[in-house]
């Protein structure tokens, strides 16, 4: 069963076809991956997905309910978090305090007037936070500033913030663009555990083949703007129009 | 204690401690000695050390926490000095009515100019403050006269009839909490020493309490986490499910609140308002305080509003005639040289100390005052047991 | 150890408040059992002269704590005397006030109410001062005047010309030897009217805060009393320093006369205009375009440099002035500081022996027996002639001069010279005169404070 | 319409003025990330190099006039100038007569040396500091400034006007087909506008026709990016500092004739040229500009006797006014770039 449905999605900047009549079926449990080309509106759509762009024309549907013309913290509210391309973190806070924030966020909206309770007596939320700490090997940096951490593991407290949401789905950017190669299996390691344990639902944009096969289930490909393939991994390897696309890309 | 943890506990029990010995502390020097000079246990300065100790700690609940720099807080503090002026003028000279309207008005003027302004970040964010501010006291100084009192501003009159309670003998009426005028206070002769004990400075000086209180609590608290997360990263805040500006305007409010207050309270030490309460140089003064005592810290603001206060009421008394009796002991040649060396820096110069210090502290203590005080006690060798900052003293506001 | 000892006096009174608890009022010093605020001791008494010294008055501030010095030299027996000597009062002996060796304390006003109330709180509260005095601003006067009134103690004002310091916010406690506008304008406008004739049309710019409005409603009215009529009154916003924009349209709008009701920084800048657009050479109506400045002071007159010659305006008091009085003072002055004074530091020197007269008169220094001596005294030799303190708005009535500013000046301070010296009779007006704030406005009791 | 066109000459002439100081802020604010609050008080400085150009060339020595006396009685001491003494009575009186135009040339070198040592010194070492301590460390330095002046001048304004020759009116009426003195217009303040004209073209010319121009509006785009090409930008930012202190400096000069100068000029313009800037959007330099006549022109038309009448009050707040509409309209100001300054 889908969780998230993309039909007839268009989005046009200026004179630019960003997005052309993209369909996209994510179905749960599963990790989607869609690929392509620079240029060929992989991030616009996701920006599409989270509230940061109204398309011009079709609909996105997350279990059920439309997300369209609904703000990014709204649609984080309805279950779908991001891992952005470069870390977003609260680089001035703690390892735990970022950790707290999205605890506080699922728990309390969007907004709440709690500053007269002490973050101290919130055992719960720190509880929920430690665990999710420790499954991501960092509990031992909890007091630590995030901004003094190395980018790897920003990285990996950045998928925890999204983690401990227990978001229905999570949407990935590129989460290895720019790691080292220890690095990049690592997370893949790391992906793959929670996804066993989680039976987590990912949408995930990655350039790196690599990643891509070792965890996708099903893949769509685009093409400037176009949906040009979906299919399974081992149909998408071989596929020539994906070659295509990818060699015409070589070539400019 | 109150449900701080112990380190809180502690700054809390030191700051009311200071608060309460003031009058002790405030004036070292006997009556009469070169010295005295210095002396700062006197009501009107002691008021001020504490309101305007309110204003920068609510200011800094916004700046130190969000980073939101506001440029026009001073605003706050003169609509919440005429909604008090007014309260004590039209319906009675109790000061807790004209406290609480004085809280109200300026927490909902707050909320209005928030809402506008906080449609924008940054510079653009403290311009907008800024020129609501300037605009509130154009119109305070002119066209709003009859509301205002213009630039004469406003006292009570003898004329005055307030609703509760108004003095019936044609007298002028006086602030007065149940009956105890805010004047009230009695003086303490120990050898050479005078201490003032005075009711209206313990009223201020037990709101500055709360009010320290209140700001632990806010930043100990989820809310303080978020407004610390406005500062950081308000993408990852939306992209948490967060409102970063609802947060933010909320800060706005509640520190729009404290300059009510902190207004409120002047009014009711001195009953009367002027518009230069809301000029730029006010809202500025404000800026500079926090950020001279270390933004973003507990016990900062305090200790910028109290230093700031300190040079304008003292520095500003040593005239001639005074540096003279200090240099008395001096050959008369020496005596005259040190005279006019020490006279650049006091009386009608003393903006001119203003400036050197500020340059000083920011060039010498990045983190202000604050930072000073904790190198002070790292040089002393022992782990100062009141460690005044939080963590987000490492990271200062911007 | 002595020193941890209560004094015996300390006991006494400790003991007492433990009995009366917090009710006791908080302007009580020493002597508190004398019954007012700040009772000075036997050898010295302090006075506070509270002036601005920064900001864009400083200057003026700066004259007036001249004076002040001045005054207390005097007092103290010191210098020459000055206007000891030609006052007609003669019980001040350079012995101090009352025997009592005169101490002053100086504070900031900075031109701003809050901090000019500061400023003189602390010197009750902390240095025992027994009478404030000074400002250079109305609305710093207003509420400093205010302040002294609540606390108990004689404000003696300084520079203020505003109608509303003896009119609508007059205080039992506060004296005013300043004119005002109300003065300004009955001096001012039968001089213009000779001058310039009754046939003309003025155009204001005014001042857009409470000193301005006053001053303009008295030219208004007492012009208009002689026949001029007012074509057009624009409001300049205080923190103005280009008045171009303001200037520009007066020429064409059917006025002939132009008169700033501006004072200070805001005059410099706004006659500078006004010549710059050649108001001074133009002709309007078939007549000389003419310019009017309400109120002079040589520093303005001086920042204005040549732009002020042949502007007709008023002012209390000039040097150049030829009585007793006058050149008693001007001589210590000058010999002190190698300068003429300005009419600020004339007053303030004038407020301060009113002041230590009215006290040895008295025979105390309680302010409302000093403010009962000071009502209604006739006094002579202070530099404005035959003068009255009135006791109905403690304004003090005498003669106003109208002045221009000179042709040939022959130093820096030879700017002004007198055209004119209206009787005082001239001047006078009932104490509930609408413009003083009408029949509403009171001085209240007077207070001693404690 | 006569009143229209002399208030348009007034926005325009009021518009130079706060174009040419939002120039050389938004050089410093838009090019180095600084937020100098000193910035109004270069320009106060430039004004005074006015008042000390005229005071030293009216130098002079005191010759005792046994026929006069002074206020105190003694014979009168006459002052005799030096210029006089040195190049006979005309020339002197001509040089004393031009001291303000003079003053540009003492101005140009003595402003960028202060801004070399303001840079060097102090500023440089807060580029990575946080804006709230460029805030305090610049502010004191305002003060600091600012006392220093009012330790020698005092606080009264100085009057400083301009050449006799420039010191007429210009009928632009007579021109437009009006009657004479409907539409006069001073010289000095015409040579004002032409001249603030001629300084901007000349700011815009040199960044963008020479590589040192080129380099600094790279640098004002991507600062790193620069930095990595080998390029010291340090070194040319230093030099920024100097040319902004500078155009600041001779605004002052030439606005000493139309306002006199005193020392509080530099906190009355501090607040202004900051709004100023900002409505014109940070790191946008035809931005400030454009700011900065926009806001002249309408303040002239707001305080026209009409308007004023109208709305009273309308005068005392219409820059504000306008600078939240504008705000609130265009996010980041009539020019402003993304990202600059926003957080």
């Amino acid at each position: 069963m889908a969780i998230l449905s993309v039909k007839g999605v268009n989005k046009r900047f200026g004179g630019l076809q960003a997005l052309g009549d993209v369909n996209l079926d994510v179905v749960e449990n599963t990790c989607h991956a869609i690929i392509g080309p620079n240029g060929a509106g992989k991030s616009t759509l996701l920006n599409v997905l989270v509230g940061k762009l109204i398309p011009d024309s079709g609909s996105v549907v997350f279990d059920g309910q439309s997300v369209l013309g609904r703000q990014p913290h709204e649609i984080n509210q309805m279950g779908i978090s991001r891992v952005f391309q470069t870390p977003e973190i609260f680089a001035d806070l703690t390892v735990m305090e970022n950790m707290l924030i999205p605890c506080f966020a699922k728990r309390d909206g969007a907004f709440r007037m709690h500053a007269i309770e002490s973050v101290r007596h919130e055992k719960d939320m720190i509880e929920k936070a430690e665990s999710m700490l420790s499954e991501v090997n960092m509990l031992d940096k909890r007091e630590m500033t995030a901004s003094a951490m190395s980018r790897g593991d920003k990285r990996r407290l950045e998928m925890a913030m999204c983690l401990v949401q227990d978001p229905r789905l999570l949407l990935l950017d590129e989460p290895t663009a720019g790691m080292a190669r220890a690095d990049t299996e690592n997370t893949i390691e790391l992906l793959k555990t929670i996804r066993k344990e989680r039976g987590l639902t990912m949408a995930i944009i990655e350039h790196d083949m690599n990643v891509v096969f070792s965890l996708a289930d099903r893949i769509t490909v685009l093409a400037q703007g176009m949906p040009l393939v979906e299919d399974t991994p081992d149909n998408i390897k071989g596929h020539p129009k994906v070659r295509e696309a990818y060699l015409g890309e070589a070539q400019v | 204690m109150l449900g701080l943890d112990k380190k809180d506990s502690t700054l809390m029990l030191v700051v009311i401690g200071l608060v309460i010995f003031a009058p002790f502390l405030l004036n070292p020097f006997p009556e009469g000695s070169a010295m005295a000079q210095f002396n700062a246990g006197y009501p009107d300065l002691m008021q001020r050390f504490v309101i305007f100790g309110i204003l920068a700690i609510g200011f800094n609940i916004l700046f130190g926490l969000t980073g939101y720099l506001s440029f026009g807080h001073a605003a706050f503090l003169g609509v919440g000095s005429y909604a008090a002026i007014w309260s004590l003028k039209l319906f009675t000279l109790n000061v807790i009515p004209a406290i609480l309207f004085a809280i109200i008005v300026g927490g909902f003027f707050a909320w209005v100019i928030g809402k506008i302004s906080l449609k924008r970040s940054g510079i653009y964010f403290s311009i907008l403050t800024l020129a609501f501010a300037q605009m509130s006291f154009a119109m305070a100084y002119s066209v709003l006269t009859p509301l205002t009192g213009g630039e004469t501003g406003l006292q009570i009159k003898n004329t005055d009839n307030p609703l509760i309670g108004g003095p019936t003998d044609g007298s002028i009426g006086r602030a007065n909490l149940f009956g105890a005028e805010m004047g009230n206070s009695f003086e303490l002769n120990l050898g050479n020493w005078v201490f003032t004990f005075n009711l209206g400075y313990y009223i201020a000086a037990l709101a500055m309490i709360a009010a320290f209180y209140l700001s632990i609590r806010i930043f100990r608290s989820p809310f303080g986490i978020m407004l610390r997360a406005v500062k950081s990263n308000q993408n990852r805040m939306n992209y948490t499910g967060l409102t970063p500006k609802v947060y933010t305007l909320y800060a706005f409010v509640i520190s729009g609140m404290y300059a009510g207050l902190a207004g409120g309270l002047m009014v009711a030490m001195d009953t009367q308002v002027g518009p230069e309460r809301m000029f730029w140089t006010a809202s500025g003064e404000i800026v500079i305080m926090t950020i001279l005592g270390g933004a973003g810290t507990l016990i900062g603001p305090v200790l910028g509003a109290g230093s700031i206060k300190y040079m304008e009421n003292i520095l500003s008394k040593i005239n001639k005639d005074v540096l003279h009796q200090w240099f008395a002991f001096l050959p008369d040649g020496l005596e005259d040289a040190m005279v006019v060396f020490a006279d650049i820096f006091v009386g009608k110069q003393w903006h001119f100390t203003l400036g050197i210090v500020f340059m000083l502290v920011v060039i010498f203590l990045p983190g202000g005052l604050v930072e000073g005080a904790q190198r002070l006690s790292a040089r002393f060798g022992r782990k100062k047991k009141t460690d005044t900052t939080d963590t987000a003293a490492s990271t200062p506001a911007e | 150890m002595s020193k941890s000892n209560f004094t015996r006096r300390g006991v006494l009174k400790t003991g007492a408040v433990a009995g009366a608890g917090l009710t006791l009022p908080t302007y009580l010093r020493a002597d508190g059992h004398t019954g007012f605020t700040n009772a000075p001791g036997d050898s010295e008494v302090v006075l506070g002269f509270n002036v601005p010294q920064t900001g864009p008055y400083a200057d003026e501030g700066a004259d007036e704590l001249r004076a002040y010095e001045l005054a207390v030299e005097h007092l103290n027996g010191g210098g020459d005397g000055g206007m000891l000597s030609t006052f007609s009062s003669k019980v001040l002996d350079g012995t101090g006030i009352l025997g009592r060796e005169v101490k002053y304390v100086t504070g900031d006003t900075q031109t701003k109410s809050d901090a000019a109330r500061a400023s003189a709180r602390s010197m009750i509260e902390k240095d025992g001062a027994i009478m404030i005095t000074g400002g250079s601003s109305s609305g710093v006067a207003v509420a400093v005047q205010a302040l002294c009134q609540e606390a108990g103690v004689i404000f003696m004002a300084g520079l203020t010309h505003s109608n509303d310091t003896t009119g609508k916010d007059r205080k039992a406690n506060g004296f005013r030897h300043f004119f005002n506008s109300y003065m300004t304008g009955a001096a001012l406008a039968p001089v213009l009217a000779a001058q310039y004739g009754t046939d003309r049309k003025a155009y204001h710019l005014t001042a857009d805060y409470n000193w301005g409005y006053t001053t303009e409603e008295a030219i208004k009215a007492s012009t208009e009393a002689m026949g001029w009529e007012t074509v057009n009154s624009v409001k300049t916003p205080l923190t103005q320093t280009d008045f171009s924009s303001y200037i520009a349209p007066v020429l064409n709008s059917g006025a002939d006369v132009l008169v700033l009701n501006h004072y200070g920084g805001n005059m410099i800048n706004s006659l500078t205009s006004a010549v710059q657009f050649g108001l001074r050479e133009a002709q309007a109506n078939g007549q000389n375009f003419e310019i009017v400045v309400p109120l002079y002071s040589r520093l303005m007159a001086r920042g204005a440099g040549e732009n002020v010659k042949g502007i007709f305006g008023s002012t209390n008091w000039h040097w150049s002035l030829q009585d007793e009085g006058s050149q008693a003072f001007v001589r210590s002055f000058g010999t002190k500081y190698g300068f003429p004074p300005s009419q600020a530091a004339h007053t303030t020197y004038v407020q301060t022996l009113l002041y230590a007269d009215a006290v040895t008169r008295a025979g105390s220094f309680a302010p409302c027996a000093v403010a009962e001596a000071l009502e209604d005294f006739e006094f002579d030799g202070m530099g404005n002639g035959k003068t009255l303190y009135r006791g109905d708005d403690h304004q003090c009535f005498k003669d106003v001069l109208v002045v221009k500013g000179k042709e040939n000046p022959e130093s820096e301070f030879d700017l002004l010279e007198v055209v004119e010296v209206t009787p005082v009779d001239q001047v006078m007006y009932d104490p509930a005169h609408p413009q003083m704030g009408g029949a509403e406005a009171t001085l209240g009791e007077c207070n001693n404070g404690a | 319409m006569d009143q229209i066109i002399v208030q348009i000459l007034n926005g325009l002439d009021k518009g130079s003025a706060y174009a040419l100081i939002a120039l050389g802020l938004t050089l410093i604010f838009g090019t180095l990330g600084v937020v100098n609050f000193a910035h109004g008080a270069l320009f106060m400085m430039g004004a005074f190099c006015a008042v000390v150009t005229s005071k030293i060339l009216s130098s002079s020595h005191k010759v005792v006039d046994e026929t006069r006396t002074d206020f105190l009685g003694n014979p009168l001491e006459v002052d005799v100038f030096y210029v006089q003494d040195w190049f006979g009575q005309a020339a002197g009186a001509a040089i004393m007569d031009w001291a303000v135009p003079l003053a540009i040339l003492v101005s140009i070198p003595f402003m960028i040396l202060l801004g070399f040592v303001m840079e060097r010194g102090l500023i440089k070492h807060f580029y990575k500091r946080p804006h709230a301590d460029q805030i305090l460390v610049t502010f004191g330095l305002a003060i600091v400034l600012g006392e220093v002046i009012k330790y020698y001048f005092g606080a009264n304004p100085i009057q400083t006007p301009a050449p006799d020759a420039l010191n007429g009116r210009v009928d632009f009426g007579v021109w437009l087909g009006y009657g004479p003195n409907v539409v006069v217009y001073p010289m000095w303040r015409l040579v004002y506008f032409f001249f603030s004209g001629a300084i901007i073209a000349s700011v815009f010319a040199f960044l963008q026709f020479t590589t040192f121009g080129m380099v600094v509006r790279a640098g004002m785009a991507d600062r790193e990016t620069v930095g990595l090409l080998g390029i010291d930008i340090d070194k040319r930012f230093t030099f920024m500092f100097g040319l902004a202190a500078a155009v600041a400096g001779i605004a002052g000069v030439m606005y000493a004739p139309i306002v006199s100068p005193a020392y509080t000029m530099g906190m009355d313009w501090l607040v202004l040229s900051f709004v100023v800037v900002v409505v014109g959007g940070m790191g946008s330099l035809p931005g400030a500009v454009l700011a900065g006549f926009v806001l002249g022109i309408i303040e002239s038309f707001a305080s026209m006797p009409a308007v004023v009448n109208l709305l009273p009050g309308i005068n005392q707040i219409v820059i504000y006014v306008v600078a939240i509409a504008i705000l609130l309209i265009r996010p980041r100001g009539l020019m402003g770039r993304k990202g600059v300054m926003e957080d």
